[in-house]
Formats: structure tokens, sequence, C-alpha cells
């Protein structure tokens, strides 16, 4: 267990980018965002939620996995042996610190995403935990609390002045063994601080809606008439999957240039029309009902189903935040009984 | 506020008890103090849920392209902004006047949550409600009270049309314009267009970069009101899956294009754009650049004429070298 | 992909010096869905296209690709070859490698590469190119003419001589025009009646023509061999059945108003004929100016009517008919002078219009031949012509030259002489223009025979001075200030179009130029053609012109009309735009850009689920359609295409060539 | 691409009227107005045919300047596909702007059919313009 004075941050984003691309929260315009840090960048460590999950390091919206040309006989070349550089993610949150497992879930499950892989295990997690909650912060209904991030590989405990780092993996270990000349030892004393500041946290969250038993209750919820009112409003963006940080669907595109090309995968929604277009015409999702519906029986129902009871929402806020049209999962999760506290 | 809202209740009742429409397209509140999303309303009792308070900000209209096929008629209640995007779908020929009841509300602007969570701590918010020029802020540990000028949306500062511009019944006198509207109404724009041009390529690139391609910017617009979006065919491709800048300055060129003449300003794509992108910006160059080729126009005004680029005068000048 | 067959022509050296056919053969050889490339010294030729016949058969072709001189040039010709071999002749594309790429490049290598670029994109494009068909449409065996002056009656003579019936329709209550108006033509000075009534009477008695005097052209729909035509007959409150035209109504009519045949230097009554020789030879009651009509009082005319022919009651008649062709031949109009206070005209009597002054020349006109002053009765001895008044005058009149104006200022000046012994014609130019058949021997018989004075100048100003008119002037040549004083002035006011001409033109869907005269189709090539088929052009409606040129182009536009109509049906283009209906939103962006109106909105009944819903979407009348695309770009949603030019086929194209 | 020597050598897609400007660029080569081949032409029935988004395709595929040539206002054969396209195209050269692609890349020339001198010469001068500008890095996609 080490420490840093929030003061000196400067001299810690110095010596992490040496360790490899060092990616962390900062505001630029109107939002908050991950990008690669640089010398005349300053962290926001304050926002909770980037605008954009930090999933897209392992997960990129748009990504080459193949690249072909004709010439005499047709030449493939996998280019997903080539993805992963040594990066450092700084400041993830512990919602999406625990969305990063629901992801390897799908990812690492087999068949292994090679580049996925590859890029998870050359990135070091560095968790932030958070103090205050967001008016819709719900992470505590899935059981995720607000100060801690079991799966990162080191947790950045945030104790008011300075940051206490903990390692929770041979990855974060060897990193804060390399971080010696910047990092003071913590005491038993700063211990207890992050124990206290964890414990604070965990009051002033609130859980909002329980999820208790409910992928079981939505086993026979397919049919219901609930779904005939609710989609209404959905205006079918891309808001809320692209925002989301377990959402996880592409589409593969192929970019043909010729007799060379790229097949691409790239982010999808299952909000959009075209999502489950099939070639010949047909869409066994034919209206925005049957496409709100999926999204929420595969958070709720589908997934938990798959993987072992677990939902696919880490109670992040962000599609509460910003659904244009106020179309969240903490309505729907009340709607179908799972409510303990509204405001 | 409480007089307006019984004043939107009453009417959306009436009309629903009487038969005249089958369903009411208006706002109702949800579970945080700044969500005020747009409630169906098909029976009189439902119509208590109705409010229109500072948050009343999503336009409704969108939602007719599809409920005006399911009703017979349909009472819609709209701000100026609002119903100017009537005027889009009618100009448009996606909507037929009498199919919609429509109920005019005067509006002094929307508020910006975002400007009343910096100035309060946002989880002790419990409501923001208007009362006169003021804001009342109602908070877990009292109350305070603001100017509501200072907390609008920035796309109300600069509002042209506060009152409906159609409508069957206005429920409440006409509100002002805001003064100093048309000087702000470019300005952002000219702030742009002075700077050089790769300042100019790296200011909006950088906006850019944020862009997800989340389309919500041209699904919540009344004027991105295609049956099917060439965004969304495979056939010619016309733009790509991939996200990177090339295909994002396509989709926000076109996107833009698409709209030229047809903007009539609601600055919903903007307030929407979960990235934080300032389409508006990009809009409003355009209507910008309409007004100085082609004569001024304001789009959603006049639904009988011809948008811009849908005409033409022989004498036309040229944006660009015509020798 | 399409198995795709590659054309390369050397043509001779004009591609083989600058491209390198060789590696141009085997890059296309590499192109995507390519299987077949080969190489002809002429593949114009019968040895070339029987290389294509042979190879679509041998290599089971499905598409040919061409490279060689422009498809302006022999893309028809390619289009039958590969249509001989049994594939639909628009499976072939055509890449330009001589006009754009081997006759303006030099670099042999540069060039080669811009060669394999444009095969490339020539091939990418008929991949994705489709069969089209030509449809046949019928045609209405029946020619309308708008416009009873020497064009209109010419143009009706002549498709009538080939056996079309024709509805000749002309706004005055008489056939004739502006002919009827002048005394002489120039440079024979045969006199205008003597030539253009016969022709006015072969009208009348041809069974084939049907005169609609007084009537003009309502409304036109419709297309190419399937025009529908509605003119209003104006109310004559004369039965044309009952009248005899023995003319006593108009000797006995009380109301005089100003003669417009003779442009106000007489008057006519409200019951009326424009001219004595008019054809139809039955008055009109003018009733803007009849005393029944303006006061409710008088009905003289019915009174002495010997046949019972007046009848008040009569209203404006519609009538709706088809036709295969028109004809536009609305002539024009003299030039207004309010811009031109500095000639006094309409300030001192004796300055006259040249117009005015020929129907002071004229047997039948005001003066009964004579050539006197208005002001005094008596005959003028100096007169000043005045050229291009409104002509040539980019400031306050029309740029263009009036054409005719130094020609029957000439004729003037001669018979100025003719009529007047010892009257001297002084004429004031800027240039004299006289192409022409005998035309500059005609003007110099003005000034060597007839002692005209021609003075190169601008007048820029003429006095009234007592009885006479000072003109005041530079001579140009000698830099001399020049002040004449005459007995009377004539301005050559310029030819403008004819009042109304942009109305019609909108009428016709036919475009106007900037001074509204109609535009021909092709400058040189398509003369009396206009932008839309179906409709010609024949005499000034399309600009400033003599008789003889009228009636050429009068007689064109009857040979073209003849053609057209003598045909079973037309062949439609089909290169046009068509509407994929599931994506069609239904907006008609496409109808507003249509300069054809060949869209149209129609409902369509489709199943959504168990309902049948209506929506509308457009729908494209493909016979109107001619194939210029604006729709498609107007259309956002991609719902309108251009067979031919597909989206889908420009962009690959448009990615092909970038490669 | 055109072969390059040395520098920079643009790619210039000229999309062109079937009436005027296509036949100006026929009546080019026929009477040997030279331009240099970087200039490629598509043939279209009409400026007014000519959509936005071929003009933005051209520039992602590697256009270093694309130019749309119709017939003179007044004087298109479809009576006003060039007074559309001469709307559609200020709005779009004033955005490209706007956004900071240079203009200049993007042009709209109306060149006749009896215009073979001026074809060569615009080819030339656009040529030699957005050579002088470099590659159109901006709008060009990264493959």
């Amino acid at each position: 267990m080490k420490k840093i004075a929030k003061t000196k941050l400067q001299e810690l984003w110095q010596r992490l980018s040496a360790e490899g691309a060092l990616h962390l929260p900062v505001r630029s315009d109107r939002v908050v965002e991950f990008v690669r840090w640089q010398e005349d960048v300053s962290a926001d460590l304050d926002a909770l939620n980037a605008f954009l999950p930090p999933k897209k390091y392992f997960y990129p919206q748009t990504e080459t996995v193949l690249k072909y040309q004709f010439e005499d006989t047709l030449q493939l070349t996998d280019v997903s042996s080539l993805a992963g550089e040594k990066t450092i993610l700084f400041g993830v949150r512990p919602c999406d610190a625990a969305a990063f497992s629901l992801m390897d879930k799908v990812y690492l499950g087999e068949p292994v995403d090679e580049a996925y892989r590859r890029r998870r295990e050359s990135t070091v997690v560095i968790a932030l935990g958070c103090l205050e909650p967001e008016e819709t912060c719900f992470c505590l209904a899935f059981d995720i609390d607000p100060g801690k991030a079991p799966g990162a590989d080191l947790l950045a405990a945030d104790t008011g002045t300075e940051l206490v780092f903990i390692a929770q993996s041979s990855k974060g270990e060897e990193l804060l063994a390399k971080l010696n000349g910047v990092l003071q030892e913590a005491t038993s004393g700063d211990e207890n601080k992050v124990k206290d500041a964890q414990e604070r946290a965990r009051e002033k969250y609130v859980t909002r809606v329980s999820v208790h038993g409910l992928a079981e209750k939505l086993d026979t919820f397919f049919d219901s008439v609930y779904w005939d009112r609710l989609y209404r409003r959905c205006i079918a963006c891309g808001t809320c999957t692209y925002l989301c940080p377990t959402c996880h669907c592409f589409d593969l595109q192929e970019y043909a240039a010729g007799r060379s090309g790229e097949r691409i995968r790239c982010w999808d929604a299952c909000m959009f029309p075209d999502f489950t277009q099939m070639a010949g015409g047909h869409n066994p999702r034919p209206t925005q009902k049957e496409r709100v519906r999926q999204r929420f029986m595969h958070k709720l129902n589908y997934f938990p189903r798959q993987h072992g009871g677990e939902y696919a929402c880490v109670g992040c806020g962000r599609c509460v935040r910003q659904c244009p049209v106020h179309l969240d999962i903490l309505e729907v999760i009340r709607e179908m009984g799972g409510a303990v506290d509204g405001r | 506020m409480s007089t307006a809202n019984g004043k939107i209740r009453s009417s959306a009742a009436e009309a629903l008890a009487e038969g005249r429409v089958t369903l009411v397209l208006g706002w109702r509140k949800k579970d945080f103090w700044w969500q005020s999303p747009v409630a169906f309303v098909e029976s009189a009792a439902e119509a208590e849920q109705l409010t229109f308070d500072p948050f009343s900000v999503y336009n409704p209209v969108k939602y007719l392209l599809e409920a005006a096929g399911c009703h017979e008629k349909v009472g819609v209640f709209v701000k100026g902004c609002d119903s100017r995007g009537i005027n889009r779908l009618l100009q448009d020929k996606r909507l037929e006047r009498e199919q919609v009841l429509i109920f005019g509300l005067p509006c002094s602007g929307m508020v910006d949550p975002v400007k009343i969570r910096a100035a309060f701590p946002a989880p002790k918010i419990c409501e923001v409600a208007r009362d006169g020029e003021e804001l009342l802020v109602r908070l877990s540990d009292g109350q305070e009270r603001v100017q509501t000028a200072d907390f609008l949306l920035e796309k109300c500062l600069t509002c042209r049309h506060p009152n409906p511009v159609v409508y069957d019944r206005l429920l409440w006198e006409r509100v002002p314009v805001r003064s100093g509207v048309d000087a702000l109404r470019f300005a952002r724009v000219s702030s742009v267009a002075q700077q050089q041009i790769q300042e100019r390529y790296a200011y909006w690139t950088r906006q850019f970069s944020r862009c997800i391609r989340c389309f919500a910017c041209r699904n919540t617009c009344p004027a991105c009101n295609c049956r099917s979006c060439i965004f969304d065919q495979a056939e010619p491709r016309w733009l790509g899956k991939a996200s990177d800048m090339s295909d994002t300055l396509n989709y926000q060129i076109t996107r833009a294009f698409h709209v030229a003449g047809r903007c009539f300003e609601c600055g919903e794509c903007e307030r929407i754009c979960p990235a934080g992108i300032p389409l508006q910006e990009l809009n409003r160059r355009l209507i910008m650049d309409i007004d100085k080729y082609f004569g001024p126009y304001e789009a959603g005004l006049a639904p009988g004429d011809l948008p811009p680029l849908g005409t033409y005068r022989g004498e036309d000048p040229a944006g660009f070298d015509e020798s | 992909m399409r198995r795709t067959g590659v054309f390369i022509c050397w043509c001779g050296s004009n591609i083989a010096a600058t491209v390198d056919i060789d590696l141009a053969v085997a890059a296309a050889k590499k192109m995507p869905g390519v299987v077949f490339a080969d190489q002809n010294k002429y593949t114009c030729s019968e040895i070339g296209q029987e290389m294509i016949r042979e190879a679509i058969r041998t290599h089971r072709l499905e598409r040919v690709v061409v490279a060689a001189c422009s498809p302006r040039m022999h893309e028809n010709t390619f289009r039958k070859t590969v249509a001989a071999a049994g594939l639909n002749p628009y499976f072939l594309e055509i890449a330009n490698i001589r006009e754009q790429c081997s006759w303006v490049h030099k670099d042999k290598e540069t060039a080669t590469d811009k060669a394999i670029a444009l095969i490339r994109t020539a091939v990418a494009k008929a991949a994705r190119n489709e069969a089209l068909f030509a449809s046949e449409l019928p045609i209405e065996r029946r020619a309308l003419v708008i416009g009873g002056g020497i064009a209109g009656i010419q143009a009706a003579l002549d498709i009538a001589e080939n056996g079309f019936v024709v509805d000749l329709v002309e706004k005055e209550p008489s056939i004739g025009g502006r002919m009827a108006q002048l005394d002489k033509t120039f440079p024979t000075l045969d006199c205008s009646a003597c030539i253009l009534t016969p022709k006015m009477v072969e009208v009348a008695q041809s069974e084939k023509i049907t005169i609609f005097s007084y009537a003009e052209v309502e409304k036109v729909e419709g297309y190419v061999g399937n025009f529908t035509v509605t003119v209003r007959s104006r109310a004559r409150s004369v039965d044309m059945g009952k009248c005899t035209g023995c003319g006593d109504c108009m000797l006995k009519c009380p109301v005089k108003v100003d003669s417009e045949f003779d442009l106000g230097l007489i008057k006519r009554r409200a019951i009326y004929t424009p001219f004595p020789q008019a054809v139809p030879n039955k008055p009109a009651i003018d009733r803007e100016n009849c005393r029944w009509f303006t006061a409710g009082k008088c009905r003289v005319c019915e009174k002495v009517c010997p046949a019972g022919a007046i009848d008040y009651s009569q209203e404006d008649e519609l009538r709706t008919e088809k036709y295969g062709a028109i004809v536009v031949a609305t002539g024009f109009d003299p030039k207004k002078l309010d811009n031109y206070g500095e000639y006094a005209y309409g300030k001192h009597p004796d300055v006259l219009t040249s117009l005015e002054f020929e129907r002071l020349l004229n047997a039948s006109g005001p003066t009964g031949g004579k050539i006197l002053r208005p002001s005094n009765g008596r005959p003028p001895k100096n007169v000043a012509f005045i050229q291009c008044v409104g002509s040539r005058d980019k400031a306050k009149g029309n740029p263009y030259c009036a054409k005719v104006c130094c020609m029957y200022t000439a004729k003037h000046a001669i018979l100025l002489c003719e009529k007047v012994p010892g009257a001297r014609p002084f004429v004031f130019y800027i240039d004299v223009r006289t192409p022409g058949k005998d035309y500059e021997e005609f003007y110099n018989r003005a000034y060597e025979e007839f002692g005209a004075t021609y003075i190169k100048g601008n007048v820029s100003k003429v006095f009234p001075d007592g009885e006479k008119l000072l003109v005041r002037s530079v001579d140009a040549l000698s830099g001399a200030l020049v002040e004449l004083e005459v007995d009377m002035v004539v301005l050559a006011n310029s030819v403008d179009a004819r009042a109304g001409a942009k109305e019609l033109a909108q009428k016709l869907s036919i475009t106007t130029n900037a001074y509204n005269f109609f535009n021909e189709a092709h400058p040189k090539l398509r003369p009396v053609e206009t932008h839309t088929a179906g409709i010609f052009l024949a005499g000034t409606c399309q600009g400033p012109k003599d008789i003889p040129e009228t009636v050429a182009q009068a007689s064109a536009a009857a040979v073209k009309v003849a053609a057209l109509l003598g045909k079973d049906s037309l062949l439609s283009n089909p290169t046009v735009a068509e509407v994929n209906e599931k994506l069609c939103t239904g907006d008609m962006s496409c109808l507003a850009v249509c300069p054809y109106g060949a869209i149209s909105e129609k409902m369509l009944e489709e199943r959504r689920g168990r309902e049948t819903v209506r929506r509308k979407v457009a729908e494209v009348n493909m016979a109107l359609c001619q194939g210029c695309g604006a729709c498609t770009v107007a259309c956002r949603p991609g719902a309108i295409n251009l067979k031919g030019f597909t989206n889908e086929q420009i962009m690959a194209e448009v990615e092909a060539i970038c490669l | 691409m055109p072969v390059t020597r040395e520098g920079f050598e643009p790619l210039i897609v000229a999309f062109c009227c079937n009436w005027c400007s296509y036949a100006g660029a026929d009546l080019a080569g026929t009477s040997r107005q030279t331009y240099p081949s970087n200039v490629r032409v598509i043939r279209v029935p009409c400026s007014g045919r000519v959509n936005p988004g071929f003009i933005i395709r051209a520039f992602q595929r590697g256009a270093d300047g694309v130019l749309v040539a119709g017939c003179h206002p007044g004087d298109c054969h479809y009576h006003s596909g060039n007074y559309h396209a001469r709307r559609r195209f200020t709005i779009l050269k004033q955005m490209l702007d706007y956004l900071g692609i240079e203009p200049e890349r993007f042009q709209v020339r109306w060149i006749s059919g009896s215009e073979g001198a001026k074809f060569s010469a615009v080819m030339n001068e656009l040529t030699e313009n957005v050579r002088k500008l470099g590659p159109n890095r901006k709008l060009r996609d990264a493959r």
C-alpha cells in the first residue's frame, strides 16, 4: 500500500506514462472523457462518469480484424495478433471496473477474442474509489461497493488530500513496485482512512432499486403488455448502448477497395432498426417495441441466465442521465417490481 | 406553474373526454427533478399526470409521425419551437393539419439542469419550479430562489419564436421575445468563422472526435423524418459504419446538408448530444449562408412554401467562383 | 460480380501512341469481375465489333466495357453491337481514353495510369448496370400551332400538307400577325398583304386546319405525342355560324377606340375586325369598350345585323384536345418607348415608331398610303430615321440587335423617296448590318439610287421646334456635332418578346432566355426544337428575325412535327427516374425540383401486420421524365434513383476512380 | 493514384454534365488542349445529378480536389439542374470552409460544350492549386 498527495499527481502521471500509454479522465469542452495523458493535460478526478465508459480500451468502437488482398491468390492478414499496446488506465470508477468483469465473460469466454484478450492483458487498470454519489448512481443495487473495485489491478482510494494505492493483482503489484520514487509508503493510519472513506461512501450511496429475483420474474415477462407502452418514447438512438459500460454488441463490415480490403468490427446498437435487418429483407425485430424489449431483457434476464445470475448493468447511471427521452433502466426495473427506494 | 398545469390537464382531459382526440402528447414528471419526458395520454384520467415545468423541453412533435398513423386525431402541446416542428412536418407532407389538435404554450424558456447542478449540490435538489420570473429550488435542507434567466438552456437564449406559430388554442398569454436574441443567434458561429482555417479544423475535429454515431441528433430532429435514412442503407453505403473522423465528417456534413433550409432551430440535436458536440452551430452556419445567398428565410413558419434548397432563382449568387 | 469483358481500342495511333495498350489490357484482366480483356486497332470497325460479339458468346460475358473514344461518339454503335450478341444494350459502358486521356496527355506513363483508372471505373459501373428497356408510347396525330402570324400560318399549312390535322390558335380576332401590318417587304419591295393574304385564305380553306381566333392556350399537360391542351376561346359576342361578315355592324357601332392594328393612328369600332382582309372575316365585340357591356345600353349592332348573329350572352369557351406536337409561333412586340423620352415620342405627333410609319405607307392604312405628317397632314420633306432605339443598349434597352431595323429602314428610306418627291431621308445608325441575300445591294440602293444620307452616330436628343423637329447627334466619323431640322422622326424601336411569353413558357414547360425569347434546344443543331420533346419553335418568339427566316423556321418546325406524327409510336428514353417505394417518404421533395412535371403523388396500399395502411409515395411518369436526376439529390433518403446513373453506379465509379 | 515522380501529384475527380462540360472535355481532347492527367472525369447527366455524397466519398477515398462542372446558368439542358446545383454547392462549399476543410479543393464551374479551351484551363488551374495545397488528409479515410 502506497500513497501520494493529490498536489503531486503531475509527477505520478509523468512516471506512469513512462510505463505505458497513460489514459485518464480529462474535461474538455462540455464533457469528461478518457484521453491519453500529455504534459499539459490535467486529470479530472471529481467527475464520476466519463462520457464514454473505458470499455473502449478493450473493445474499441471501430477495429480492423482482418485485411485481405487478391492477387493471384487470396492473402489474409490477421491483425488481431497486433493488438495490445502497453496501457495504463487511471481513474476507472468501481462501476466501470465491475463492467470489465462482465465484458470478460463475453470476450474471454470461449471462443476467446484474441484482440480483446491482448488488450486486456497489456493494460493495467487503476480504479479510483468514489466518495460522493451522483444522483443517478445506483451501483449498490448490483452489490458494487463505490469505494472498492476488486477487479482492478490497483485501487486508488481517495482519502481527501491523498490517493492511497492498493495492489489487487500481480500486474498491480508490479506497477506499484516501479512507482517507488514517486509514491510514499502508506501507514496503517492511511489504511484506516481508506476504510473510513469507503464506509462513508457506502453510507451515502443509495440502492434506489432492488434487482433481487428480477431475472426469474422476467422469465415470463417477454409477452407483457408493458412493452407495448414503454417503447413509444424511444427514438431509437444509440445513446444508451454506446454509453453503457456493459453493452458489447458489434457489427462486421467489409471495406472493399478494388482487389483488397478490410473487415471491420464496430459497435452496433440493438436500438437501431438495421441491427437485426437481414440481407433478404426480413427483420425479426420489426418495430422499436421488440428492440427496447431486447435491450432490457438482455440486461436483466438473458445475460444473468447465461452468466451465473449476474446482471448486465453496473448502475453507473449514464443511460439515466443521458437518454434523451428519459427511458432508463431505473424506471424499467421499478416497473417490473424491483423498487426499494425512489427518492 | 400550477395554473399552467391546471390548464393543460383540463384541456387534455376535455379533448379526450369529448372524443375530439384519442391521444394527447404532453409531458409528465419522472423520478428526478430534471426529468420531464414526453407523456402519451389516452384518457381523461391519465391527463392528470401532465405537467409543464422548466424541464418540459423535449419536442413531442417527432412522435406525431407514428402517432398520427395510429390515431384519427392527436392532441399535442407545443412550445414555440415545437410548433415550428409541426410546420416542418406539414411542409414535408408528413402530417396533415387536421390530424392534430394543437394546444399552444407560449414559453419563456426551459431550464438547463447542468446550470442548476453547477449552482447547487445535485443530490440535495428535490424540485425546481417556476415562480414568476424566478425559479424556486427546493433542496433537501431548505429552498432558494434564483433568477430564471441565469439558468436557461442556451438554445432558449437565442429563441426568436417563443410563442407557438401554429395552434388551435393558445393556453395562456403570449410572452415577449427575449431582448438581444438576434445578436446572440449567430454569435458562436461568427466567433468560429473568424478563426483561421486550421483553427476551425482543429476545433471541429476535436468536437467531432467525440461523436459516437449514436444518431441521437438525427433521431430527435423533426426535420429528419425520412422513413429510411440514407445512413442506414447498405447499398450504396453512403456512410461507413467505422467511426473514424472521415466518416464522422461525412455524417455531420450530410446531416447538416439534409436539414439545410429546413432546420427550424429547436436546438434539440445539440442539447441531447451525449458528447456535447455544438451541432446547432453548424446548423446555424447553414442558416446564415442561406440568408446571405438566397435571401432571409426562417424554416417552420410557412408550411406552404418551398424550402430554399427545393427552389431557385435565376439570379441567385453563387458561393463559389462561377467564372 | 458480373462476367465482364474489356475491349481496349488503339484508335490507330490516336490512343496507342500515348497509352500502353498491353499494360492496360494486363491491368484490366486483374480488375474485379473481368474475365476477358483484349485490344483492337479499331474497335468501331466491323472486325472490332465482331471481336466483341464473339467474346460475349465464347466467354459468356454479362457486361462489356469498351475503352475507346468518347461515349458521345460511339456509345450507340457499341450498344447495338452488344445487343446483336444478345445482351441488353445498357450492359455496355465506355471508358473515354481518347478525348479525355490520350489526346490531352503527353506522358505515356501517367496517361496509361489514367487510362487504367478510367477502365477500372467503367468496369465498376458496368457491374452495377441493369437491363433497361425503352417503352413504346402512342402518338396523337394532331398538331397545335400557337400564334397565327406568318410563322404559325406557314407551320400550319406545311403540317397540313403532310396530312395531319392542325389547330391554329390566335389571340386576336384574325390571323395575320405582324406581317399583316407591314406595307412592303425588303429586299424585293413586294406587297406584304399580297403575299400574306393568299396564305391566310389557304389556312381558312384547308380541311385539315381549324382556326381558333380570339383564343388563348389556358393549360398544357402531358408529354410528347400526348399533350392535353385546354384552349380558351374568348366570347366574341358574335355567332360565327350566323355571321356573314357583311360589316354593317362595324359601320353603325357608335363607339370608337384606337385601332390596335393601326397603332392608334386611326379609330376602330367596339365591334370590329382588325383589318379588312381579316381571316376569319367576322367581327368580335370588344367588351371592354362596348357600350352595352360598359353602360348597359345601345345594342345597335344587334339591331342592324341582318343575320341575327350578335349574341351578347356568349361566354368564354374552354376546349380540351389532345395533340401529339405543338408549334409555338407567338411572335414579338415592338419595344415600348416609355424609357426614351429624349426622342420626344408621344410628345410630338411627328415622332413615329417604324411600325407606325409602316402603316402610313400602307394603302389601307390611316392615310391611304400617303406619307403625311400627323401634326399637319402635309407630306414631310426631311425625315430622320433613328436606328437601334432600345437595341444594342445595355443601359436601358435590349443588349441584342433587333436584326430587322437596318433593312426596313433602308426600305422606308426608299419608299419615302418614291412616295414624296424631293423628300430626304437621314438615317442615324451605329452600324448598318445587312447580312442576307440581296440585302447589302438593297441598302446600297437606298443611298446610291435614292440619296439617303447615313450618319454614323447616336442621336442624343430630339427637340420639338415649332413645326419642326431638331435632331441632335454627333457624326462619329468626323466627330462633328450634327444638328438637323426635320419634319418627321422615325424610331427603329427594338424587338421585344411578346408580352406574356414567360407565362406561356411556364405553361408549356419550356424555357426562355433573359429577354423572354423561347430557348431552342441547341443554338446550332436543334434550332427549332425546345428542351421539351414535342414542342417546337417558329419565328420571332425564339428571337428577332425577318420574314424569310421566320418562314424557313416555320417550315422546319413543320417537318419536325410531321416526322414525329408520322411515327407509329415513340420509344421512351429508358434512363429515367425510378422510385423505390419502400424508401420513399412521400415528402415530394423530388416533385419540387422536377422541371418536367414528371413526378406525381400516388397512394400506396401496403400490409402492416394485419392491417392495410395507405401511404403517399412519389411516382414517375416515364414519358415525361427526361433523366436529369435533379430529383435524386433532392431526395434525402435516396428513394428516387436515376436508371443508368444510379447512386450505386456513381458511388462505385467514385470509389474505383480514386483507387 | 497518378504516378508520383517527385513530390505530390494530386488526384482530381471531375463530375461533368453530359451536355455541356463533358462535351467541353471532349472538345479539349479533339483540339488537343492538354491538361494534367491528374484529372479524371465521371460523366453525369447534369450537375443537378451530383449528390454531395459523391463529392464527400471522393474526398474520403483519396481525391485531393473535386470539380463539379455543368452548363452555364440559363443553358442547362434540363432547364434548371444547374440552378439547383448552384444552391446546393454554394451551401456545401461554405460548410466545408466553416469546418476548416480547404474550400479550394472543391470547385464548381460552368463549362459549355464549346469551351474546350476553358475546360483545359480550369483543369490546369485546379490541379496547380490543389498541388499547392498538398494532399487532402482532412476528409480522407485512413484505410
